[in-house]
């Protein structure tokens, strides 16, 4: 762990739904290009603190700091313009759009040229549309779905759209990717596959990954850091072997009574 | 099926940008595209030019509009008669007040001021969302009427509160035949949608189909919903406010605010239900299908059975139909006849197998 | 006469018709075109930097890849400096690509990605190229060569042409049954014949667009692909990857296509399960328009309405000569294709495959260096 | 000062009306979240069959009658033809479906009934009524003491009877409905018919104020801010909605009216729909819409 | 590929449609825009039935003008403007050859929008008792006749009744008036000449404004009472004239102190307010009911025969009726008049015109068409295109229209340059050069 100062860091975070605690008093750090796994049972409040961090939920109490920037309030515009970008437990896409037009959107905060010059087709307009094309394509060789290139998301099976999803994030080529479930009701071979995607992107470009993931064996191989929650409180925090050693984390999944 | 589209492939990504990919469908477009500009202004009669070619055109233009806001960025209006109405009293004055301002110049002041009102009736969409923003909408509906037939100063005191359409001149010509209002109003529209298309095809029109189909993961992703949906109510009320100004100066000539009213709102709204939602050919297809059905069934009523059906019932069946043609259109092909001509036209691309 | 070798035929062609596209291939998107001038500019940067690495004369650069277009250019750039291209389909079952690859033992290698690169340094390989970036930062292996790299090292003059048209240029391999290890050499000389032999029977022009999804696949394809395109000059276009190539076949139009039976096949098959299903109108309809006979109206209305557009969605619009490599078609099969229009003609040629005992591989192929200097020499 | 509180009163009472119309749509809202724009053709094709059949010698409650059995059968064609094909599509599609039915019932009405103007005399004379003062119309207090029976009747329908409980269990949640084992057609056609009914109810009032005729359908644009203040979901927000909107639309006309010129009827209760939804998106009475990611 | 196929089946239709059969009739045709449906299918089904009907009769008993017999067909417009043009573009080049004599569209709207294409194509448009009021002045609108009374003409008529009942004009001085206008263009026509006469009388005015379509006038009716005027005029059209009947015998206010206009003096307007009708004064061009030898005629020789128009055979001889044949008789005299002139065949639309500038309609004609007392006595000119300008007025006694009052003339001259300023203004930006009448007539 290198000693510089972590890329995101949550201090002290609490939400609550009118009344209904979601997540008590929530610390941790993640450090630039590591792969951070939250794990937990369900209803734990691992979706919300996703939420939190990329400003969909404001918290009750607490800091976000990313990029050694703090805010208490994070909106979801800023985080984006930030650099943070995510995938949903539910999948989000623009079912109406191409699976190129999903992808080109999630680059939207880096086309330099206005509606006017892509109107008329002049000014910035043609040479920013093929650099952005180019990133793009790009991100879809990687994910290999440029068969489906033009094909429109909705019609797509829930595997592809997952890849899509997860195109359309890295596409803002973002500093921290937050992944909700990204392996949910996938089989074997797509879990390794994806898994797969998640190693290469760490490793080519240098993303850091938050993740949020049931499968224990996919967690202990693909992050070197992960955080347990359980009721809304932090009950782990550390490497994949300190984490499956600590008795609060075992009492947590058999459920021993607190 | 009818044409060979192997062989052609882009090299590039401009090439890729085109309208149409294929040099078939690029002669079929311009042979279309003759035939409106050149041969139907020779061979058209006073009757086709006037009550079917002019109305047709200019509420495909409308149905555009109506097509930006609700069918691309997902935000439902029933006030797009109020924004014509708009455009054109905003055309009328600045043809009026400005000596020897040119007609094009006033009509896209026209068009920017009915922007301006889009905009500001544009505003509440930002906090409420679905069918409330009808709210709104209906407001600027009434309130636009209104405020058209109370101040004198919109209709330059005009007794009865009545426009009429100024002499049309366009550099130097006079254009106020048949041909020449219709010609008129077939560049304006050639234009308009030639810009339409290049904004859905570009960024905006990606935020927009983003925002209408799932705003807050728009929102994550960086897109500025305020700034989307603004512009959204502005490019549709610009569009419609050039749509309304040509209504009453190519198309009738004299217009009161009530020739604007709710049922014209519902007309535009159901052009681009049966035409298409979120596809610039659905506007023209709708457009063309709510002026030609009224048309050909009087006409069809007119020669074969004039006798025993009378014209008033004639009026009633037709009501019944468009309503029930709403509903089939809604059950059985949502995205309209856009829809229906694409799904003809890949089950014919791939003809003779079957997918 | 032009000197008889590959990387010769390459220069002659860059001579004589430098602006005429050689290569086509779709990426990301669109189709990126190479002229001949710019492909033997590459190829001959590629052999100074392959001799920089040390290969030379009779050595052997396995090509473990699927088909593309880096895979082409190396090979020639190999036989530019009189080395062997051996490529290696990555498909193959783990232990016999693993028993082949420690069999050749050879030291230059050319692994597309990440797996490959970490099966050929299993095996003994100690100058590898490669060419998809993705998780390289995992071997931080000094003799690891990216292919860009390869293609920009300043051109310092043209390295001389060592290529012989008696030297090996290809060498495929395979594993029998009984874990026998069977090589089968192609000198220069015979392919650029029989590639020479085919243009002239077929009349293949430089204006031909050939088409073919696999390259290295059999010894059909360099026999009836790569020296023809060679000989004759014409544009060799690749797919995007093997999943797209109907969909990029249609977009293109090939005037030649080349493939094996199993392409023939896999093509009858896929039609036949598409067209409309026998029962129904336009089932009946369909049948009645593919059987030969009938009156001229009848065979103009087939024309017209299915054989066509039926070719047009294969991508057959353009074709002038859909060739078949290696063992012919069934009869019914043929009969299917003539039905459409699409007259396939195959060539084949029976392969000599030698068998090599497990040791004796390095030492045979010395020894077919040693007598092609020999008969150089002589 | 009792001028100001005679044009209150007149004002509610006239609000009250709107309620009657508003309390149509609130019921199928509630059961099959439709936002059902034909509400309006219904009261016209309610009024215009009850005043051809009256005129036709059939008695008051015999053409009431007939009237309902015709309003049954309407809304088992509505159900049949239109909401078991669209059933979970998004709300807008219903609403445009609702948009096209009014056309339909619209046509159909004036095809069966032809499109003259029918008087429609319910036996209640209008001579306003001197009550401290202030000048009070009988019809409209008649008027207000049928809808009160009527939110009565409905109060009951939905809170004591076992079809009620079913009703408010499908407005919850259809799809949790279903599972229960409830017929979801069978309620929707229910709902519908009870909405034709409270139709009928409200055709008749409006009829005999108007007398029946095509615009009686235009009622239905006065009943559409009422929901969005009294919100979409709840019978005594359409009341109270309805209050406002009369009550508030009479003021204005009356005191800001001269000011600015007049006729701002038609467009003031919009406006202040409006400011209400800005103030709380979903109208005073309607639950707050949790935004699920 | 779709569309194109739908336009080239539409042309074959319309072509068979247009072309049918071209024998050289010896027929005058009138092109009828009519409303039978929508919210004013009362005064269309009304106004053309009694039309129809006269036309009917005419070819019935007397085999049409000099042996040319009338043809007619309908085109629904249901009172809107775009339809009424695309009517009017289908119908005006006539039908089977016979030529078009002249449109009566019924509608302000569709008389404003058709206005320059009738002066265009020279073919008359008729606005009986309504339309624009500067077009009486016939310099600048030669082909455009607001015949019997315009709108101002109809007001000031109204204001001289007035003064009759106060016992003179000078009695009005002080007395509070207040007009309830319909918010269209019809509606507020008049606005500006009720300023004029209440600064020249000395009455108190004022306008309250009944937004479309006018179900709701409840506030309208507080604000009467708080005024406590001593006449309402009611400028109505369509639904809102029940409404204000009722309304203002829920706010209390006297029926028979209401006056309806030319456009709220129908059966239509006063029977759905039921009782609250009772009173109800309004002027009228011609008496309702059938005790006119024309109308006897008519119902013997056309509707005993079954060839009568109306569908509710109860509405022979109600206002609307009557005055669509008031409409058929001027229309047919014109044609008489220019055939006269012109000979005895099928006549254009500028001949037709001629004959309507010419029509003189005194005692002895009227009795001759058996029309004495349903039409006042009528006098055009080039460029008097009014014609008549005096009204009587009828009171609704629960079941019928009486009539109370003789022939109650508008004031003219005061009117007429009024007029002429407005037609001038109208000349001078259309960049029309007025017709000098003076030589013409």
């Amino acid at each position: 762990m290198t000693a510089h100062a972590p890329l995101l860091e949550l201090q002290h975070i609490s939400l609550s739904f009118k009344g209904i605690k979601a997540i008590t008093d929530i610390s941790f750090a993640v450090q630039q290009g590591e792969i951070c796994a939250l794990i937990g049972p369900n209803g734990a409040g691992k979706s919300s603190l996703l939420n939190v961090i990329n400003g969909v939920y404001q918290p009750d109490e607490g800091v976000i700091s990313f990029n050694s920037k703090s805010y208490s309030r994070m909106k979801a515009h800023q985080a984006a313009v930030q650099g943070i970008a995510r995938t949903f437990q539910n999948i989000a896409l623009f079912k109406g759009m191409s699976v190129l037009d999903n992808v080109l959107t999630g680059r939207n905060l880096k086309v330099r040229s206005n509606w006017l010059e892509q109107m008329l087709n002049s000014g910035r307009a043609p040479a920013d549309y093929v650099s952005q094309r180019i990133k793009a394509e790009e991100v879809i060789d990687f994910l290999r779905i440029n068969q489906w290139r033009n094909s429109i998301v909705g019609t797509l099976p829930y595997g592809l759209q997952k890849r899509v999803e997860l195109a359309r994030a890295l596409a803002s080529e973002p500093r921290l990717l937050l992944l909700d479930e990204p392996m949910a009701g996938m089989n074997n071979e797509e879990k390794a596959e994806m898994s797969a995607f998640i190693l290469d992107t760490q490793r080519e470009f240098g993303t850091t990954v938050v993740l949020i993931e049931h499968d224990i064996g996919v967690v202990m191989n693909l992050s070197g850091h992960v955080v347990v929650l359980d009721y809304g409180k932090k009950v782990g925090d550390g490497t994949p072997d300190e984490v499956r050693h600590n008795p609060e984390v075992i009492a947590a999944y058999l459920g021993t009574k607190h | 099926m009818l044409y060979r589209e192997s062989g052609q492939f882009n090299t590039s990504y401009r090439a890729d940008q085109r309208w149409f990919r294929l040099w078939q469908q690029r002669w079929v477009f311009a042979t279309w595209m003759i035939l409106a500009f050149v041969v139907v202004p020779l061979i058209g009669n006073d009757y086709w030019l006037n009550a079917i070619l002019i109305p047709f055109l200019v509420l495909s233009l409308a149905g555009l509009g109506l097509n930006l806001l609700t069918g691309y960025a997902g935000q439902i209006s029933l006030g797009s008669a109020a924004f014509m109405a708009i455009g054109a009293f905003a055309t009328y004055n600045f043809q009026l007040r400005i000596e020897g301002m040119p007609l094009l110049i006033s009509l896209f002041l026209g068009g920017l001021t009915a922007a301006g009102a889009g905009v500001v009736f544009g505003l509440p969409s930002l906090r409420i969302k679905g069918f409330y923003l009808l709210v709104s909408t209906l407001a600027a509906q009434f309130f636009v009427t209104w405020i058209l037939t109370q101040c004198g100063w919109f209709s330059n005191y005009n007794a009865s509160g009545v426009i009429t359409a100024p002499p049309l001149v366009v550099l130097g010509q006079n254009i106020s035949s048949p041909a020449g209002r219709y010609l008129l109003t077939l560049s304006v529209a050639f234009v308009l949608f030639w810009l339409a298309r290049n904004i859905v095809h570009g960024e905006l029109g990606r935020r927009w189909m983003a925002v209408r189909d799932m705003d807050t993961a728009a929102a994550v992703i960086g897109i500025p919903i305020l700034q989307t949906k603004l512009l959204a109510f502005a490019i549709s009320s610009f569009v419609l406010g050039i749509a309304g100004a040509l209504w009453a100066f190519a198309y009738l000539g004299t217009v009161e605010p009530h020739g604007f009213d709710l049922s014209r709102s519902f007309q535009i709204l159901f052009i681009i239900i049966i035409g298409g939602m979120g596809s610039i050919l659905g506007s023209f297809l709708g457009a063309a299908f709510i002026v030609l059905l009224p048309i050909l069934l009087s006409n069809l009523s007119a020669t074969f059975l004039a006798g025993w059906v009378d014209p008033g019932q004639l009026e009633n069946l037709q009501k019944i139909i468009f309503g029930a043609l709403i509903i089939f259109f809604l059950i059985k092909e949502p995205q309209g006849l856009a829809r229906l001509l694409e799904i003809v036209r890949q089950r014919a691309r791939v003809w003779p197998l079957r997918f | 006469m032009v000197d008889n070798t590959f990387p010769h035929q390459l220069l002659h062609q860059a001579a004589t018709q430098p602006a005429l596209v050689a290569l086509r291939h779709k990426y990301l998107g669109i189709w990126h075109q190479q002229s001949w001038r710019e492909l033997s500019d590459e190829v001959g940067s590629l052999a100074r930097a392959l001799a920089e690495l040390g290969l030379g004369q009779g050595d052997t650069l396995v090509l473990l890849t699927y088909p593309r277009r880096e895979a082409l250019l190396l090979s020639m750039a190999a036989q530019w400096l009189g080395a062997i291209a051996a490529p290696v389909d990555p498909d193959l079952d783990k232990d016999t690509l693993a028993l082949l690859l420690s069999h050749l033992q050879s030291r230059f290698v050319f692994a597309e990605g990440q797996d490959q690169v970490g099966q050929a340094l299993l095996h003994g390989a100690t100058r590898v190229v490669y060419a998809e970036a993705r998780g390289m930062t995992a071997y931080s292996h000094e003799n690891l060569h990216a292919y860009i790299e390869l293609v920009q090292t300043d051109t310092k003059g043209v390295h001389p042409l060592m290529a012989r048209e008696q030297d090996v240029a290809f060498a495929l391999y395979r594993i029998t049954d009984e874990q026998q290890v069977q090589v089968e050499h192609f000198r220069h000389v015979e392919l650029l014949q029989e590639g020479r032999h085919l243009v002239l029977t077929e009349r293949l022009g430089q204006r031909e667009e050939a088409f073919a999804a696999r390259v290295f696949a059999t010894s059909g394809h360099l026999r009836y692909l790569l020296s023809p395109w060679l000989t004759a000059g014409f544009t060799l276009n690749f797919p995007e990857n093997i999943v797209t190539r109907d969909a990029d076949r249609r977009e293109l139009g090939p005037t030649l296509v080349v493939g094996t039976r199993e392409t023939y096949q896999r093509l009858e098959s896929l039609v036949k399960a598409r067209l409309p299903i026998a029962g129904s109108y336009v089932g009946r309809f369909v049948t009645y328009a593919l059987q030969s006979d009938g009156s001229r109206f009848q065979k103009l209305l087939a024309y017209w309405l299915i054989k066509r557009p039926l070719k047009d969605v294969i991508g057959f619009s353009h074709i002038h000569l859909p060739l078949l490599i290696g063992p012919a078609l069934s009869q019914e099969s043929l009969h299917f294709f003539r039905s459409l229009g699409i007259h396939i003609r195959t060539w084949d040629k029976i392969a000599n495959w030698r068998t090599l005992s497990a040791t004796t591989s390095n030492k045979l192929l010395a020894e077919t260096q040693t007598d092609s200097i020999k008969r150089a020499l002589s | 000062m009792d001028f100001f509180l005679e044009v209150l009163t007149g004002g509610l009472l006239a609000g009250v009306m709107y309620s009657l119309v508003a309390i149509g749509f609130v019921l199928i809202y509630k059961a099959s979240g439709v936002f059902n724009f034909a509400q309006g053709a219904m009261v016209l094709f309610a009024a215009l069959t009850f005043v051809s059949l009256w005129e036709h010698g059939i008695p008051f409650w015999g053409a009431f009658v007939m009237t309902l059995l015709s309003m049954l059968a309407l809304a088992w064609g509505v159900e049949r033809v239109v909401l078991r094909p669209l059933v979970n599509r998004p709300p807008i599609t219903l609403f445009m479906a609702t948009l096209g039915l009014s056309y339909v019932i619209e046509g159909l009405a004036q095809l069966l009934w032809g499109s003259q103007v029918h008087g429609l005399e319910l036996g209640i004379s209008d001579e306003p009524l001197e009550v401290g003062g202030m000048l009070v119309s009988q019809f409209d207090l008649f008027a207000a003491g049928v809808a009160g029976v009527l939110v009565l009747i409905l109060s009951l329908l939905f809170n004591k009877t076992r079809i009620g409980i079913t009703l408010r269990a499908v407005a919850d949640d259809q799809l949790a409905a279903l599972a229960v084992g409830i017929r979801l057609e069978r309620i929707w056609m229910i709902v519908w018919a009870v909405a034709g009914f409270v139709g009928l109810v409200a055709g008749l009032l409006w009829g005999a104020r108007l007398g029946v005729q095509f615009s009686l359908s235009l009622v239905v644009l006065k009943a559409l801010p009422v929901l969005i203040i009294g919100g979409f979901t709840s019978v005594g927000g359409a009341i109270v909605g309805g209050l406002i909107i009369g009550a508030s639309e009479k003021l204005a006309e009356i005191y800001l009216g001269p000011l600015i010129g007049g006729g701002i009827e038609n467009w003031f209760p919009y406006v202040l729909a409006l400011l209400f939804l800005l103030v709380r998106p979903s109208g005073i009475f309607g639950e707050r819409a949790i935004e699920r990611v | 590929m779709f569309s194109f196929k739908k336009r080239a089946a539409l042309i074959g239709v319309l072509a068979l449609g247009m072309v049918a059969t071209v024998q050289a009739a010896n027929e005058q045709y009138f092109p009828l825009q009519s409303y039978r449906v929508g919210p004013y299918a009362a005064g269309g089904t009304g106004f053309f039935g009694g039309f129809i009907d006269y036309l009917q009769y005419v070819n019935l008993k007397e085999g049409g003008v000099n042996g040319v017999k009338f043809t007619w067909s309908e085109c629904e417009t249901e009172y809107v403007v775009e339809k009424g043009v695309e009517c009017y573009e289908r119908l005006k080049k006539g039908l089977n050859g016979a030529p078009a004599a002249a449109t009566n569209p019924l509608s302000v709207g569709i008389a404003y929008a058709t206005l320059e294409r009738s002066a265009a194509d020279k073919l008359p448009l008729i606005t009986i008792n309504h339309g624009r009021t500067d077009s009486t002045d016939g310099s600048v609108f030669p082909y455009v006749f607001p015949l019997q009374l315009n709108p101002y003409s109809e007001v000031s008529a109204i204001i001289n009744y007035i003064g009759q009942q106060a016992g003179g004009l000078d009695k009005i001085k002080g007395k509070k008036i207040v007009t309830l206008y319909h918010g269209s263009p019809y509606g507020k026509e008049t606005n500006p000449i009720l300023e004029l006469l209440a600064k020249k009388y000395g009455f108190e005015l004022t306008l309250l404004e009944v937004p479309h379509p006018g179900n709701e006038q409840q506030s309208q009716w507080l604000n009467i009472r708080r005024i406590k005027p001593d006449w309402v005029i009611l400028r109505g059209w369509g639904v809102m004239n029940p409404v204000a009947l009722k309304t203002a015998q829920k706010t209390g206010f006297p029926a028979d102190h209401i006056i309806g206009n030319i456009w709220s003096n129908s059966e239509e307007d006063a029977a759905p307010a039921g009782a609250a009708a009772k009173g109800f004064i309004s002027i009228t061009t011609h008496p309702s009911g059938t005790n006119f030898p024309v109308l006897q005629d008519i119902g013997n020789t056309v509707i005993k025969a079954g060839k009568g128009n109306l569908k509710d055979s109860k509405r022979f001889g109600t206002v609307y009726y009557n005055l669509g044949v008031v409409n058929g008789i001027l229309n047919v005299e014109a044609v008489r008049v220019a055939q006269a002139k012109f000979g005895k065949r099928p006549l254009t639309g500028e001949e037709v015109r001629w004959g309507f500038e010419n029509i003189r309609l005194d005692d002895v004609r009227l009795k001759q068409l058996g029309a004495y007392g349903l039409v006042q006595p009528l006098k055009l000119s080039c460029s008097d295109h009014e014609g008549g300008g005096a009204v009587r007025f009828q009171q609704w006694d629960g079941k019928k229209w009486q009539v109370v009052s003789d022939w109650v003339q508008a004031d003219r001259k005061l009117l007429r340059p009024i007029i002429e300023e407005s037609s001038h203004q109208y000349a001078k930006e259309k960049g029309i050069t007025p017709r000098d009448c003076a030589k013409e007539s």
